[in-house]
């Protein structure tokens, strides 16, 4: 696609001098110049009709960015409570299971890693798998989505499947020179904001006395 | 029949008039540059590309940079070209001298300027108008998005003085290659030089003259710094050709 | 008429061939002759050289000028023109003849029955 | 008043004078033609008179005031030459629109009605004309400009015989209306001699005759007689020019007030006038003799 447009370009700054003196449109410089005021002057009076109240404001978006970051790093570190994260809840599963039974968790195929939080629990006959995951929180639909997250228990292999991904587009709109001449600080265009933080989740409760195997590649947490 | 007299500022008008007419090719340019600008800004859009995990990000960042650059191009290059020999004697056919004529090319580039600037910032609205009426692109959270009348007026001002200085330096090179025969090829060796060399020798000067410039946030302060630089070049260029004879 | 690749001075063929036109009744006494503009535009030649022509005339009598107005013819005019062109045109022709003859070895009785041809011939005309 | 005043006036270029210790007055409304051999000055004169190039040293005033970079020489003086550019962007109907523009005494009637019998079209490009037409097109604007001081550097390169008789033609009619003075310069003396009414002759820089045309033609006499008579009467007084004719023969040009004339005319010695042209040329002769001096 650059490469057409580099093309293009190179034909359009090389093609038009020659075209301009083959139509010898230099010579109309001033009626091309009026037209092309007038084409300005209607697209400022469209722009009028533009509301733009529909851009968000700079002030407002740190604040409510800050808040999910380091989700999984709250629980592990300091310790926040897991009932702080309910709104992040995805999906559950649960897998009855027999006492003194041993488990494998495998994670895979295509190495995109969720962080595994696994508790042990006295008394429990079942392994609970919870999933939560942290979109990026903003009114704006993924452009393509794909896979599905599953956990199934094989045999006594507890697959986790978290295939495929989710494309996100952002359009953002930059001022730049001339407008920021006068202006301090750095011009706030979108992509300066951190909204990318996305983490999943998967908070894993087995019985005290099942034994896991972890496939060491994955990045795991035991909380106790 | 009695003796005509002729005044410095009658023949500047007469001049300036027919610069006017010889110079449309330069006003069909701008138009065109703008036109182009106005397509690349619209059609290749600053591109990033993040993913973390299973999400991926495709941000597109919008600006009117290019249309600043090439318009700036089209200042500087058609600065340049006034001053060819060719174009030089083409305006002596007729009543004037070098001041006169010197003049009535300055003012020309002012007015030139002056348009370019408007008509730039006017691109930028058009730019706007056309992604948002035109493409299915999402804007949102996008400050940058909305423009208003303090940007405006800030814009309309830096990019008319950013086009007069171009003017300047333009017209000012222009002039001092014409001191010499070597010149013409010199001095284009040297900028070319200086620019290539930017990414190995650090050319502290460079910066620190740019920064100059561009680093003034006092707007009044910015208009002075321009106004008297390319006042100096003008200047300059008067003085050197003073003694310059025409229609070798 | 007017030859301007001709060795004699402008002038004096403007002179010359005003006479002819008073010589011819062209201009009469007391006409008024052209002017040093028309002359020129007439002869494309400069209007200095048609005035020293009008003032050759004027030096002769042959014109007189009133101011302002123009040049104009004088009564004797074509008497003084005759008279001239008796003396030193003919006169002038004749010397020359008279060399040429010297030069060809023409004898003196050839050479005047040789005029008198020539003058039965223009009569016969 | 006095129109153009030279005293010493000196341009240096390149390494030589081109104009050396030049030194004239031009007064009154006059058809002036500037003679010369190539590169004997003439541009260069006119070009200073323009106001287009300065002098080295000497004094030089257009209308009482020094012309370099005057705009009250550059309203009231124009020059024209094969040399001269417009913009690519003008048509000749532009063309002449700015010069009516630029010269107060612009005569639109004029232009428009050479520009028509010279059959030029409105539309064309300048520089797309032939050199023929070029000179014409240069020429409309020479005369249409009715500029005081009105200059022609060679105006005829190009033209064809008949348009170069318009030319002349035309230029005397609009002298005659509207006298100004005129300055031409040109190879083709023989062609215009009867419309200057006086010349200046330059030769390496320097005026060698500044006479009225009638003068001219009466400066000098040419004396055609045997080689071994005429010879010895040449050999103490000034000549202009003297060649063999055949092997007996000499032809001679001396000043018309040379006493060798009288004594030519006793030996019954033929004399007569020296076209002007010819004059010039043997008044500008580089030494004695001519091309066929090369060849001995």
């Amino acid at each position: 696609m650059s490469l057409f447009f580099t093309i293009l370009i190179l034909l359009v700054i090389i093609g038009f001098p020659f075209l301009l003196r083959r139509l010898q449109l230099s010579r109309f410089g001033y009626w091309l110049l009026g037209g092309y005021f007038i084409l300005l002057i209607a697209s400022v009076v469209a722009y009028t009709f533009i509301p733009t109240e529909e851009f968000a404001d700079e002030e407002e978006l740190p604040t409510e960015m800050t808040n999910r970051i380091y989700l999984v790093h709250e629980i592990l570190d300091q310790g926040v409570p897991l009932e702080e994260f309910e709104q992040y809840k995805k999906k559950e599963w649960e897998f009855p299971v027999g006492t003194e039974e041993s488990f494998s968790l495998y994670a895979g195929p295509d190495y995109q890693f969720p962080v595994i939080i696994i508790k042990r629990v006295e008394d429990q006959e079942a392994i609970h798998v919870d999933y939560y995951e942290v979109t990026p929180e903003i009114d704006v639909e993924p452009v393509h989505e794909e896979g599905e997250v599953t956990v199934y228990n094989h045999s006594g292999e507890l697959t986790i499947e978290v295939l495929g991904y989710k494309l996100y587009r952002f359009n953002s709109m930059e001022k730049g020179f001339p407008f920021n001449q006068f202006e301090e600080e750095e011009d706030h265009s979108w992509i300066y904001y951190d909204v990318f933080d996305d983490e999943r989740m998967f908070y894993i409760t087995i019985p005290a006395d099942i034994e896991l195997n972890v496939d060491p590649d994955m990045d795991v947490h035991w909380l106790n | 029949m009695s003796l005509n007299k002729m005044d410095l500022s009658a023949a500047v008008k007469k001049q300036l008039n027919y610069k006017m007419k010889v110079y449309v090719g330069m006003i069909s340019s701008l138009v065109i540059v703008q036109v182009i600008g106005i397509f690349f800004s619209v059609v290749s859009p600053l591109q990033g590309y993040s993913t973390m995990d299973y999400v991926e990000i495709e941000y597109m960042n919008y600006n009117t940079l290019n249309i600043i650059t090439l318009t700036s191009l089209w200042a500087l290059i058609h600065a340049i070209i006034m001053t060819t020999k060719n174009e030089w004697e083409n305006a002596f056919p007729f009543v004037g001298n070098t001041l006169s004529n010197h003049l009535a090319n300055m003012i020309f580039l002012v007015g030139a300027s002056i348009v370019a600037g408007i008509v730039t910032i006017l691109a930028s609205f058009t730019v706007r108008v056309y992604l948002y009426y035109f493409t299915d692109e999402l804007f949102f959270m996008s400050p940058g998005f909305v423009l208003n009348g303090g940007d405006l007026l800030a814009g309309t001002v830096t990019v008319i003085l950013h086009f007069l200085l171009l003017c300047a330096i333009g017209y000012f090179l222009g002039t001092v290659t014409r001191l010499h025969r070597l010149l013409p090829v010199l001095l284009p060796i040297v900028v070319i030089g200086l620019l290539i060399t930017i990414n190995y020798i650090n050319h502290d000067w460079m910066m620190n003259t740019v920064e100059f410039y561009y680093g003034e946030t006092s707007m009044a302060v910015f208009l002075m710094k321009i106004v008297v630089t390319a006042g100096i070049l003008f200047a300059c260029s008067i003085a050197i050709s003073s003694r310059t004879e025409v229609r070798k | 008429m007017i030859d301007p690749s001709g060795g004699r001075p402008i002038y004096i063929q403007i002179a010359e061939w005003i006479e002819t036109e008073i010589l011819n009744d062209n201009f009469k006494a007391d006409d008024k002759v052209y002017s040093q503009y028309q002359l020129a535009e007439m002869f494309t030649i400069n209007p200095a050289t048609a005035a020293k022509g009008l003032n050759v005339l004027t030096d002769e009598n042959i014109l007189y000028g009133k101011r302002g107005l123009g040049k104009f013819v004088t009564t004797e005019a074509k008497a003084i023109i005759t008279d001239k062109r008796k003396n030193e045109k003919l006169k002038g022709l004749l010397t020359e003849v008279a060399l040429e003859a010297k030069r060809l070895q023409v004898g003196e009785g050839e050479l005047t029955e040789m005029l008198q041809q020539a003058i039965t011939d223009v009569k016969g005309d | 008043m006095k129109v153009i005043e030279c005293r010493d006036l000196t341009k240096r270029m390149i390494g030589r004078n081109a104009l050396n210790q030049l030194s004239f007055t031009l007064e009154g409304d006059k058809i002036t033609g500037l003679i010369g051999r190539n590169g004997a000055g003439k541009t260069t004169l006119m070009k200073i008179l323009a106001g287009y190039w300065h002098e080295t040293s000497g004094k030089v005033e257009v209308f009482s005031e020094r012309p370099f970079q005057n705009l009250n020489v550059s309203v009231n003086a124009i020059y024209v030459d094969d040399q001269m550019k417009f913009s690519h962007t003008l048509t000749l109907e532009d063309i002449l629109k700015e010069a009516a523009r630029f010269y107060p005494n612009w005569d639109t009637v004029l232009a428009e009605r050479l520009f028509d019998y010279f059959s030029f079209h409105p539309k064309e490009k300048h520089d797309y004309l032939s050199k023929g037409k070029k000179s014409t097109f240069n020429m409309i604007i020479g005369l249409a400009s009715r500029c005081k001081l009105t200059m022609f550097d060679e105006p005829t390169t190009g033209m064809d015989a008949s348009v170069r008789k318009d030319f002349y033609r035309a230029l005397l009619k609009d002298y005659l209306a509207h006298p100004r003075t005129i300055l031409l310069s040109s190879h083709h003396l023989e062609e215009m001699e009867d419309l200057l009414e006086e010349i200046i002759l330059i030769d390496e820089g320097q005026v060698v005759l500044h006479e009225s045309m009638d003068e001219l033609k009466e400066y000098a006499l040419g004396i055609t007689g045997r080689a071994e008579i005429l010879e010895p009467l040449l050999a103490d007084e000034e000549v202009i020019y003297e060649t063999r004719v055949g092997d007996y023969s000499t032809y001679a040009a001396v000043k018309s007030d040379s006493p060798v004339i009288q004594k030519a005319k006793q030996h019954g010695m033929a004399t007569g006038p020296v076209p002007p042209n010819d004059l010039c040329i043997y008044l500008t002769a580089k030494q004695k003799g001519g091309i066929d001096d090369v060849f001995k």
